[in-house]
């Protein structure tokens, strides 16, 4: 694994709604080597712990990465302060990111809420070979649809009041239906009881699944053993490390 | 550039400073960012006699200036250490401190004698975990069980060791003296404090093991002042460590009395930290026309 | 509206919310800012049976996320307090916890005494203050001391009695059943940690006293962990301190099992603190539809 | 005594020379109340204390207050990043300030580099009856000459290695002159050594002097017993404080 540690620039800030921005960033060095899956470690200012944000979007030719975010505490607060032309301090690219399936004739891409922005590098490299399914609370909360589609990959969304998108209710209905249709492999991002129905869903129908996870961390390189999951692997459960061993795990090995 | 190297219990630093236990894992992941012979020395993840998973997850809480951490031990084991880890470590050229932890007298004694046998430096025998409920705590808190456990280690080693000590007692100096007394070549100090934060919106603490090390720039006043009084009380080498982040914390802690200095959460903010550390410890000395570092060793003038 | 009263001891606080001893003088510099009857209460500074003048300056230094002091025990004496403040306070409506210290056990009782004559409406013995080399600290770091100082203040007085416990100690919760067994109503906690600056410049201690007492938010996971492990340890109430500076802080302190928060150097940041915190209390119970403060407390669910 | 808190606009910046900055901001409650030698009470923005400034100007008809500070640590850092249109959080007028003496026919007034900028309310209540002698290390350090000569007060400048000004030397050289010629009083602020030479100078020459002193802080409004500073007050020693007692201090009381 090779990552950096430096101060990007900001060229492009966003507010997708309310609590939600997106962020591009130019970090040549990062982008060549960044993942679908993969995320990015941000220090506030003035914070002492870094925060861990996936990566949304990977540009090579540009040089950027894009990151998508919510502002839920104090340090997503002071990241969505920052402004184009001001500087981020990011150690990236880290983690192990999904599965690529170069083979695969159709994959199955499911986000929940902000669960949804890391599906975008793999529907950029899926094209019109994933579906790519977002789940809502409300209209409020629906973003990225229109990135979706302009990937090539399918989109569906759902919300939970279907007050927005094509389905009203929980990405589990359609997700059902597509994999009766059949699919090579399922890649999930979102809550824990999200993640752990698609998984539910996919191993009653044979499946491979993908689930990216989260937990608090510090170090976010493996070193501290703070980001601790439990993994079953060959029978045997260990704590593995969401920001070294994953954040994306093979959804049969978690110990939930 | 100032003479940055010291020396403590016969082995050679070519600097002060060295990433704390815990916070480096085993130097692997750091490697990305600089050449690890650039450190003074590594204090490697605690190990114990077998292998342990350590606690639930979250192991992680935010603080104002710190953090709480409830890792617990969790580590390969000493066997797996010495055959998959040090070896590596070794080749690169800085001081290896083992650190080392146990359930029991007889399980700490066990690890540091299959770390005799090893080329490792020096033992740091970690007295004060607070996040292992069966007696890790308890050994650092008491003077009794303190001293005991460093003669049981020391009647089988002849490697230098260190003792790191708890900051959540009434007397660190009594602690430091009993450790002194039972044979230890030198103290570290200090691991983190005991602390807990609650998520008010579920009731719950933000740690599965509900209470967890406090450790950052927020300890650093009371690292300074046990390092200081801890030094005035014993004539063994103190490492002081606790919330350092800059090359000033750092010669505060060696004036305090600190022959050397750890740095801990400091490299999550940056992974740099060690490294800016020693230089910037490099620039005060200039600076101020001092030729060796050693010579600021305790040279705190109380009132 | 959430109902923010809380009732301690038999005494009624219109809310949990009161400056500490020693950061608020008596309340005079503050009602420049606001009115003092929307306090739940003001601990005074800590008054001995004689003036004192405390210790020479520097007093103060700054650390990150927190300050150090050592103020020591500067006051009036308890007569002068009698006649020309506390009849001044008393008429603030507002409930006054006077703040008593000693060197020995009969000056704690000699001034206990003399308050129990007054209407003051609690006392608050600081065993715990670290800043007076003559015995203070040592009353609050041994449970014997604790309860035979607790002991001879409960017979000279049928005032509500809270003992205000020092932090550093190996075992706050010892301390604290020695102090309720010894008669005490209600616990206070915590006090400073004990903390040193240098400046590294002149070698000299930034206090001229060479250590200080901690406070300010770097210390608030350790008052957390200590209120929550006290609350469990005795029947009597606990009052919560260290390191608050907001609604949350003070909320978290009463999941935590504090029964009212002291607020100290967030007034030093913003004299404002108090009342913004008991604004800030307000909303959460609002938001999260709890009619009444006294819900919370002590309803954290470790897990 | 009365005093506020609040957040003011910063209405100019201006640096006086590499370290040292002149702010001038828009308060005019506090400007209302102010009177030479108090101070205002500063919070930098991410720390924890406040930092005690000198008043160096007071301008009641445009409802401002002036500050003038050296960057010295990390706080003073701070509030020199500030800029024009950016507020200030201040608790302000503090402390006791310098007796005004409306019958005096001459005072002299003492400032010692960063110690000059509160001798300009000074300067511009006594305007010509007033001299004031500036005393710095050399060249850069000299501020403010201009400034006293607008407000009518006679200036003198002195520098130790006499790169600039009429005088090579202390500031005790000149003052010896002026009070062997008569003076009805001594206002004086600057480092330890200086205050205490210019005391020195004044009881000698039996003139009545009053200095500025400074400690340490944390309320600055004289409730947490902080500021102790050693006062002889008929016979007796004792600690008084220089938040409300002080800043300024007869100086025949200080114990040195
Ligand atoms: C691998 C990974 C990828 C993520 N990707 C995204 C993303 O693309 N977009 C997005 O909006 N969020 C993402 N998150 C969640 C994001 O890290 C948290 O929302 C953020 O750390 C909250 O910080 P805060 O200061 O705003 O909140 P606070 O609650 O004030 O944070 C306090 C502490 O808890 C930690 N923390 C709080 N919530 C989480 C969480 N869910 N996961 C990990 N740490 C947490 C913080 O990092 C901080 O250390 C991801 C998390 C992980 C682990
Ligand atoms: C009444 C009064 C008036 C002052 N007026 C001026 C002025 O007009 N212009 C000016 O440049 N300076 C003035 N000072 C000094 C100024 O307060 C300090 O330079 C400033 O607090 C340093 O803060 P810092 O964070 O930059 O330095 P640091 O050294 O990082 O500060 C650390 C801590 O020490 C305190 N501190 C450090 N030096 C002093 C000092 N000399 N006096 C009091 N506290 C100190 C700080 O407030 C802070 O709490 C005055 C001080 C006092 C007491
Ligand atoms: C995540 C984490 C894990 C730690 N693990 C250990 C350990 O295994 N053994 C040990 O002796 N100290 C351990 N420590 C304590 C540190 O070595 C150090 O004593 C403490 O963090 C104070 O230093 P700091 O404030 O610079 O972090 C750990 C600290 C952290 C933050
Ligand atoms: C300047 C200062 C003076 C203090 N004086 C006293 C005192 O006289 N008596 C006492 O019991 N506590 C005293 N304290 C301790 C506080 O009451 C409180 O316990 C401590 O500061 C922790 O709370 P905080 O972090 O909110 O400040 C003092 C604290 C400060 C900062
Ligand atoms: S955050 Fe340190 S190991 Fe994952
Ligand atoms: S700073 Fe608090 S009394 Fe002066």
């Amino acid at each position: 694994m090779k990552y950096l540690q430096g101060n990007y620039q900001i060229m492009h800030k966003q507010a997708l709604n309310r609590d939600v921005y997106s962020m591009i960033m130019h970090c040549p060095e990062i982008a060549e080597l960044a993942q679908p899956g993969q995320f990015v470690h941000i220090l506030p200012k003035g914070f002492s712990l870094r925060r861990p944000i996936s990566i949304a979007g990977i540009d090579r030719k540009n040089g950027t990465l894009r990151i998508v975010f919510v502002i839920k505490g104090k340090g997503t607060q002071a990241i969505a302060n920052l402004n184009t032309g001001d500087y981020i301090d990011v150690i990236a690219p880290l983690g192990h990111g999904f599965t690529l399936m170069p083979e695969a004739a159709h994959v199955v891409l499911v986000g929940g809420g902000i669960g949804v922005p890391p599906m975008l590098p793999l529907a950029d490299y899926y094209k019109d070979k994933a579906t790519v399914i977002s789940g809502f609370r409300s209209f409020p909360q629906v973003i990225l649809q229109e990135d979706i589609e302009a990937s090539g990959a399918r989109a569906i969304c759902c919300t939970e009041d279907g007050s927005a998108g094509a389905i009203k209710g929980f990405v589990t209905t359609p997700l059902e239906q597509l994999l009766s249709e059949g699919a090579d492999a399922v890649f999930a991002c979102g809550s824990l009881p999200m993640l752990k129905a698609v998984t539910d869903v996919c191993m009653r129908n044979h499946t491979y699944c993908e689930i990216s996870m989260e937990e608090r961390m510090a170090c976010g390189v493996g070193a501290c053993l703070g980001c601790a999951c439990k993994i079953k692997k060959e029978g045997q459960e260990q704590f593995l490390h969401v920001c070294k061993n994953g954040p994306v795990f093979n959804a049969e090995e978690v110990c939930w | 550039m100032a003479d940055l190297s010291v020396h403590i219990c016969g082995v050679d630093f070519k600097n002060p400073i060295i990433p704390a236990s815990g916070v480096f894992g085993y130097g692997r992941e750091y490697e990305e960012f600089y050449d690890l012979s650039e450190l003074g020395g590594i204090a490697t993840k605690g190990t114990t006699g077998q292998k342990r998973t350590g606690n639930p997850a979250p192991r992680i809480a935010e603080t104002p200036a710190g953090m709480l951490n409830s890792v617990g031990l969790q580590n390969p084991g000493i066997d797996y250490f010495i055959q998959n880890e040090l070896p590596y470590l070794l080749k690169k050229n800085t001081v290896i401190l083992a650190n080392i932890a146990g359930s029991t007298i007889e399980e700490c004694a066990e690890v540091a004698e299959k770390l005799d046998a090893t080329d490792v430096h020096m033992i740091e025998l970690n007295i004060s975990c607070p996040n292992v409920k069966q007696g890790g705590a308890a050994f650092g808190t008491s003077c009794d069980m303190a001293g005991q456990v460093t003669a049981a280690v020391r009647k089988v080693t002849k490697k230098p060791l260190i003792v790191k000590l708890s900051p959540n007692v009434t007397s660190i100096t009594e602690i430091a003296k009993s450790v002194e007394a039972a044979g230890a070549d030198a103290v570290s100090l200090i691991n983190t404090l005991l602390g807990m934060r609650i998520d008010i919106h579920t009731k719950r603490p933000v740690l599965k093991n509900n209470v967890g090390g406090l450790s950052g720039a927020g300890i650093f006043p009371v690292a300074v002042r046990m390092v200081w009084q801890t030094a005035n009380a014993v004539k063994i080498p103190v490492i002081g460590m606790g919330g350092v982040t800059s090359g000033e914390d750092a010669i505060e802690l060696m004036m305090a009395g600190a022959s050397a200095v750890q740095v801990g959460m400091a490299v999550f903010t940056d992974p740099y930290a060690p490294v800016k550390i020693i230089q910037q410890m490099n620039d005060f000395l200039e600076e101020n026309k001092i030729a060796s570092v050693q010579e600021i060793i305790g040279t705190v003038q109380p009132w």
